[in-house]
């Protein structure tokens, strides 16, 4: 595991260079800042997308949560007036909620996640959507609240405190997944439900926490990107942004088929993500290319990392990794 | 017809087969066997061209190949039952039979003709004597039945070398039987078999040759009258073999569970009860889908029971899941290991504290040195075959990977503990040593059920049988009334006189 | 010695940023010491937009003219960038931010310059559909307030407003479910520059065109066709051209210490215009012309 | 198989008859007509979907297909003065080199299905924005091809010839999934890829051919679509077009697990989804639920469905598929 997380460090290091290199500019302190912010608050929604992949499943709402959940936000401390202190743990609490009604839709349903967070996909935009009448959600003019406003875009030392919040956040989850019980009933119950069934976990209960902590994390994200952009479209806000989270998973080394993954990787592949963004802004590359270049760069990093896998243990299949085909996501 | 010369496959870190020759003559039945790991499911697998040898070279009908592919084998008449089921739950029977050689019609449109699909799978299982349809979905099969079907795939491929590789792990003795029989029938029309199997009067009755394997290296070829238990085992294990039957140390104490009642979906309108006491092994025997596996899942609370009571020690237990059974120190050895028993891409050591996790950790967090501890001594008393505790389950023959369920709840305190066909696929030696631990658990004060479908077994270990037949207990037996005769009585349903007497004394 | 770079940044990818890409391109011909371009953020979304500033100024941009996602609630956005570099605004205000200037329509002046095509064209009366892609952006509000507020008091009524998350084929099916849910109705609005095509095409197949107005945003060819045909009433156009030739320039010289472009008030309104069938053909030329760049 | 699919008849009718009741111009001839040729639109790539998800893969480019070929096939006939025909296969033979690399990636080098398509959907919109600089791609007014416009956007007594296209479609691949070896072959790799080796299919080939026919049917209907909307603009034709076809496939029973699925059931998913969209406008709900609306029916459709198959084999496990959780998606 330690490997793979090696290689994409590599080729992070690699990217940087070479940008530096052509655009000195992009090491400078506010670049660098800019994009440790960034990776901060798209961090937050990957690690916790990897937690629901890990458990063997999937989570696509999360764009249309960090919406849904930004507008409540936004609304509750700007118009309704509440304290955002309180709004911050309802946010929160219905994030949990709605991983709770995930988790036992899969769990005790029986319903695919995919099919699952498919439908909260389209139902939280649509609520959002609704619920300001398709009208931007934002503060008025002047509208200020210094404290919240310091905690979640404010800087210390240059650093952002998305990308502190991020550090710590991935600190403790990493030794959940990595060294508590749960992180490896987590890997269990992603690897074989059933096996794991037999060997008493209470498998549902692992794969509704894992739910819980992917849209309780994710409603935490929202704040801070809501905080970020302080003005929210709910047709537009967060759309594909699960999938921003998923590739940042993918390429950190999580298998859609469940089971694997490592907190150090997905914090690298939304470092490599966000490189690549900032990279096609500072070289002038036609925006238009930013959807090609990020496809094509976790192409050929997916790619290379399987082979790189293969060629270690030379003689295998030809197939990088020879899973069982039914288990094919 | 086949000459398999100086095979040799390696794993990282295994040698599975070390300069292996082998070779099968048409009409000959050659009996193949070893110790769980020996690598017998390796050279079949490179016979039917699944794995490909590190070296050695193939001789296939005087054309020389370095590796077969799955193509060569079945154009060469190759037909392959595999260890593991290799089956498709969403096709039916016949769908499954023919699979890859469906009857065709509409010329380059490639249709299927389901009539003479049927047609072409009905005698096939009439031969076999199995007592469900072409047409029946295959996901409604219970194990055995599947093993029937993935044994009429190879029949119906009118292939000329068959390879059955344990093809009666999970079969009872009747269809063993057929199975037989039609062994014979395939040798007398010239076809060449390959049969791998760990119940060696299966092998003695049916094989011509026997060749042997320890840790891939043949060591020994048996043939005609040579061919015998005794010689067979010394050969794989290199010494005697105790006899099956331990007696307890002391006579069984009181009633430690008791399952009163219970009704599972299998079965809805009937009911099982039955008791085990503390030091009883008690035998739960039955024919192909007779219910004891989905009762044993109901108990180990995997399934919801219909109905019925469970009583562990005297106290009425409620439970719900698996954690509740595991809670109150009831197991469960599942049935399909691959599926149920192990996680196979995990390291034996997580294997083996998975239930019991909390035990090895502080605070939540995992202890892994104290973990490994407890994995490695496991592995030791249980003579687990690997390179560490760290290894994957995955990279383990069927045999050791049987062993890590078991080290799993060995190493936790059980109070009643079901095996659901505890040695399916595990060779002679491990087999005694399995037996010896159930016996020495059941001395420890445990009840034990064991359910089996191999008569030796059930007949050499139990102390008492009960034997199932459609969903519902038909009768027990006292070790003094043991016999096949009278098993198969009671499996198929009928009574025996033996049996009201038994029943006095047990109950 | 390095050229000055001047950056146009725009809300999205769109056939409009096209002409004002012309206008930025004559400004070019004319300011051969600056570097100018026009940037596109890969989605219509406040944030990402934002970053791509970020990244402009990180890259060096000496200036920055951009059409906000979200001008209302961005401000303290744009004040950071405000912060960094000059900072002028375009297609839709940010009137409470540091920007220093201005320059372009007001959709709501727009909004009423189509009402009064629409009552133009149903001297009688009648009821109006709008279709519109995010009706809640502040773009389409302002354009149907003005919309209402010049039908204010008319016999004519806007009766519904469809949106279509700017997808064609829901554009489309938007319009062809109107029709079968309101055979009779009198007039149909496009209010980005999409719609009217989809609303001229549905309404052609139905046979219809000519019986209901069509009323227009923007200068799509099938719009100016339309127009030209007489089938289309007439549609309301903005003058991107202007923006992106003399935000330009504007910048250019607020950066050589020249700030007498910018008046007081930092509002500099390019009128819209309204075409109709008598003055398309000079229109259409006019804008082939520029595009062309000559 | 059938009981399922007639459960979804139900639901499509009683969804009809709820409608037409409130507005009885649902039922209107053209209302019908209009819905009809959308059914056309979104059938066949829902039907093309269905194939993947049933070998055990997914297709997530489909939406950024769309939009690139509609790019190109326009700027072929209206730009460079292809003829149409030509124009055609060219699109045609784009599709079908597409799904080829897809199947290629997935098969020969064992990357997840999830994984190929996701990079595919982001680089195939890249170089659609790329190829047009973001511009709309679209006929000059006036340009007109008779003959191309009546095949696709045509009607013969009343009827789209996109539906009538759909239709034979449906014929065709009902027949080969359900009659040919091939369907049989890919419900037994969909199922149990490793299983279907050792039986002597030539599992690559199978999925290779399912992703060949899903991009190879994408690209004729991106061909329809862009003859109904007669413009596109690179950023946002298309866009979650991939969601609509699984949605459609999945509501007609196709499991994301692989091998389930059948081709009456993927057209009444796709008949459902429009008539919602259709109620939507037709009962005047503001556009901003259409997203709600249909996730709604999705999440109610799939339940209600599993509910009544665990509700027929009642004492069963509460999970309605128990299948080994390994192959959750
Ligand atoms: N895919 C693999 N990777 C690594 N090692 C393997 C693999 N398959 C088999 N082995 C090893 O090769 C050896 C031979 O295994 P094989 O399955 O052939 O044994 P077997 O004789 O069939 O045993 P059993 O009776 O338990 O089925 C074992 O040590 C096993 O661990
Ligand atoms: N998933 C299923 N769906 C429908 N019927 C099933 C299913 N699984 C098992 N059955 C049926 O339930 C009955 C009991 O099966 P069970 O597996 O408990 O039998 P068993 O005595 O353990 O036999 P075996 O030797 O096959 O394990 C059989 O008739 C079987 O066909
Ligand atoms: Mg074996
Ligand atoms: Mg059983």
């Amino acid at each position: 595991m330690l490997k793979k997380d090696l290689g994409l460090l590599l080729l992070i290091l690699i990217v940087g260079t070479i940008v530096a290199t052509i655009n000195p500019r992009f090491l400078s302190p506010i670049n660098l800042s800019n994009t440790a912010n960034l990776i901060g608050l798209f961090g937050l929604f990957s690690l916790a997308q990897a937690f629901v992949i890990i458990s063997g499943g999937i989570e696509l709402s999360v764009g249309s949560i960090i919406a849904l959940l930004g507008v409540v936000f936004i609304d509750l401390i700007a118009n309704v007036g509440l304290h955002w202190g309180v709004a911050v743990i309802v946010v929160i609490a219905i994030g949990i909620l709605m991983g709770m009604v995930h988790g036992l839709l899969v769990t005790k349903l029986g319903m695919q996640p995919f099919v699952v967070t498919l439908c909260g996909l389209l139902i939280y935009r649509g609520i959002a959507r609704f619920y300001t009448q398709d009208a931007t959600a934002g503060f008025a003019f002047g509208q200020s609240f210094p404290t919240l406003e310091w905690l979640t875009a404010g800087r210390s030392f240059g650093v952002p405190h998305s990308t502190i919040a991020f550090a710590i956040v991935a600190l403790i989850l990493a030794v959940v997944l990595h060294r508590s019980v749960y992180g490896r009933y987590l890997f269990a119950v992603g690897k074989n439900e059933e096996a794991a069934r037999y060997s008493g976990i209470r498998t549902d209960r692992i794969t509704i926490a894992a739910y819980v902590i992917c849209c309780g994390l994710t409603a935490f994200a929202s704040i801070f990107i809501a905080m970020y952009t302080r003005s929210i479209s709910p047709a537009s806000h967060g759309n594909f942004y699960e999938l921003y989270a998923i590739a940042a998973a993918v390429l950190g080394g999580c298998s859609l088929r469940g089971g694997e993954g490592s907190i150090l990787g997905v914090v690298l592949g939304t470092i490599l993500l966000q490189v690549l963004q900032n990279l096609v802004n500072l070289l002038g590359i036609p925006s238009s290319l930013n959807f090609a270049v990020m496809g094509g760069v976790i192409l050929i990093g997916v790619l290379a990392d399987q082979q790189l896998v293969a060629y270690r243990q030379r003689g295998g299949a030809p197939r990088a990794a020879p899973a069982p085909a039914a288990l094919q996501s | 017809m086949l000459d398999l010369v100086g095979i040799s496959k390696t794993y990282p870190g295994v040698v599975a087969l070390d300069r292996v020759d082998f070779s099968v003559a048409p009409g000959e039945v050659v009996g193949l066997i070893g110790e769980n790991g020996a690598g017998k499911s390796t050279l079949m697998k490179i016979l039917g061209g699944v794995v490909a040898p590190t070296s050695g070279a193939i001789q296939l009908d005087g054309r020389g190949y370095q590796a077969l592919t799955v193509g060569d084998a079945i154009a060469g008449g190759i037909a392959f039952v595999h260890q593991e089921l290799n089956l498709f739950e969403n096709l039916d029977v016949a769908g499954n039979v023919l699979i890859g050689r469906e009857p065709l019609w509409g010329g380059p449109l490639r249709l299927m003709d389901r009539a003479a699909m049927i047609a072409q799978v009905q005698p096939i299982l009439a031969r076999l004597g199995a007592d469900f349809a072409p047409d029946a979905p295959l996901a409604e099969l219970s194990l055995a039945q599947m093993q029937l079907v993935e044994i009429a795939k190879a029949l119906a491929l009118d292939a000329r070398l068959v390879i059955l590789d344990e093809p009666t792990s999970s079969l009872t003795l009747s269809e063993t039987e057929r199975l037989l029989r039609v062994i014979a029938e395939l040798k007398a029309g010239g076809v060449g078999i390959v049969f791998i199997s760990h119940r060696l009067h299966e092998v003695e009755r049916c094989c011509d040759r026997v060749v042997v394997l320890r840790d891939g290296r043949v060591v020994g070829t048996l043939v005609g009258a040579r061919i015998q238990h005794e010689e067979m085992i010394r050969l794989m294990i290199g010494r005697d073999l105790r006899s099956l039957y331990i007696p307890p140390q002391s006579p069984p104490g009181s009633v430690m569970l008791e399952i009163d009642g219970v009704r599972t979906a299998a079965f809805p309108e009937r009911s099982v009860s039955l008791t085990v006491r503390r030091g009883e092994i008690v035998g739960l025997a039955g024919l192909v889908g007779a219910g004891r596996t989905e009762l044993a899942r109901a108990v180990f609370g995997i399934d919801k029971m219909l109905a019925g009571k469970l009583r562990l020690d005297g106290g009425d237990v409620a439970i719900n899941s698996a954690r509740d059974a595991i809670d109150q120190g009831l197991y469960l050895v599942p049935e399909d290991r691959k599926r149920s028993g192990v996680l196979i891409d995990m390291s034996i050591a997580s294997n083996i504290s998975l239930p019991d996790l909390a035990a090895d950790a502080r605070a939540f967090l995992i202890d892994t040195a104290a973990e490994a501890d407890r994995a490695e001594s496991q592995k030791r008393s249980l003579g687990i075959r690997a390179p560490g505790v760290a290894t994957p389950v995955k990279s383990l023959s069927g045999g050791n990977q049987q062993k890590v369920v078991l080290a799993k709840w060995l190493a936790m305190r059980p109070r009643a503990l079901i095996f659901d066909e505890p040695t399916r696929g595990i060779d002679v030696g491990a087999k005694g040593e399995i037996y010896a631990l159930m016996r020495q658990l059941a001395d420890g004060g445990v009840a034990i059920i064991m359910i089996s479908s191999d008569m030796e077994e059930v007949i050499g270990v139990s102390d008492r049988i009960v034997v199932m037949h459609e969903g519902a207990v038909s009768g027990h037996l006292a070790r003094a009334d043991f016999s096949e005769q009278n098993v198969l009585l009671l499996a198929v349903g009928k009574t025996i006189a033996a049996e009201r007497a038994a029943a006095g004394s047990a109950a | 010695q390095e050229k000055k770079s001047l950056a146009f940044v725009v809300n999205g990818a769109s056939d409009f940023w096209k002409i004002a890409e012309a206008g930025v391109k004559k400004a070019q011909s004319e300011l051969p010491k600056y570097e100018l371009s026009l940037k596109y953020p890969e989605q219509s979304a406040a944030a990402i937009q934002q970053r791509l500033m970020d990244d402009l100024v990180a890259a060096g941009t000496d200036a920055i003219m951009v059409s906000a996602v979200d001008p209302k609630t961005s401000t303290e956005a744009l004040d950071r960038i405000a912060k960094q570099v000059p900072l002028f605004t375009t297609d839709s205000d940010a009137p409470n931010s540091k920007r220093l200037a201005y320059i372009g329509s007001s959709n709501v002046e727009l909004g009423k310059d189509a009402g009064g095509l629409i009552k133009k064209a149903l001297p009688n009366g009648g009821k109006c559909v709008g279709f519109v892609g995010l009706p809640g952006a502040d773009n389409a509000r302002e354009r149907i307030e003005g919309i209402k507020a010049a039908l204010a008091g008319s016999k004519v009524e806007l009766v519904d407003v469809r949106g279509d998350d700017i997808d064609q084929t829901r554009a489309k099916r938007n319009v062809e479910d109107t029709l079968a849910k309101s055979p009779n109705i009198d007039c149909m609005v496009g209010i980005y520059s999409y719609n009217t095509p989809r609303i001229y095409e549905v309404l052609k197949e139905a046979g219809q065109l000519g019986k209901i107005k069509i009323i227009g945003f923007d200068e799509d060819p099938i719009t100016l066709g339309g127009v030209k045909e007489g089938t289309i009433s007439g549609t309301v156009v903005q003058n991107p051209y202007e923006w992106g030739y003399k935000g330009m320039k504007l910048m250019a010289a607020y950066l050589e210490g020249d700030k007498s472009g910018i008046p007081a008030n930092g509002l500099i309104i390019v009128p819209g215009q309204v075409i109709e069938k008598s003055n398309v053909d000079k229109f259409e030329s006019e804008l082939k012309s520029r595009i062309a760049g000559k």
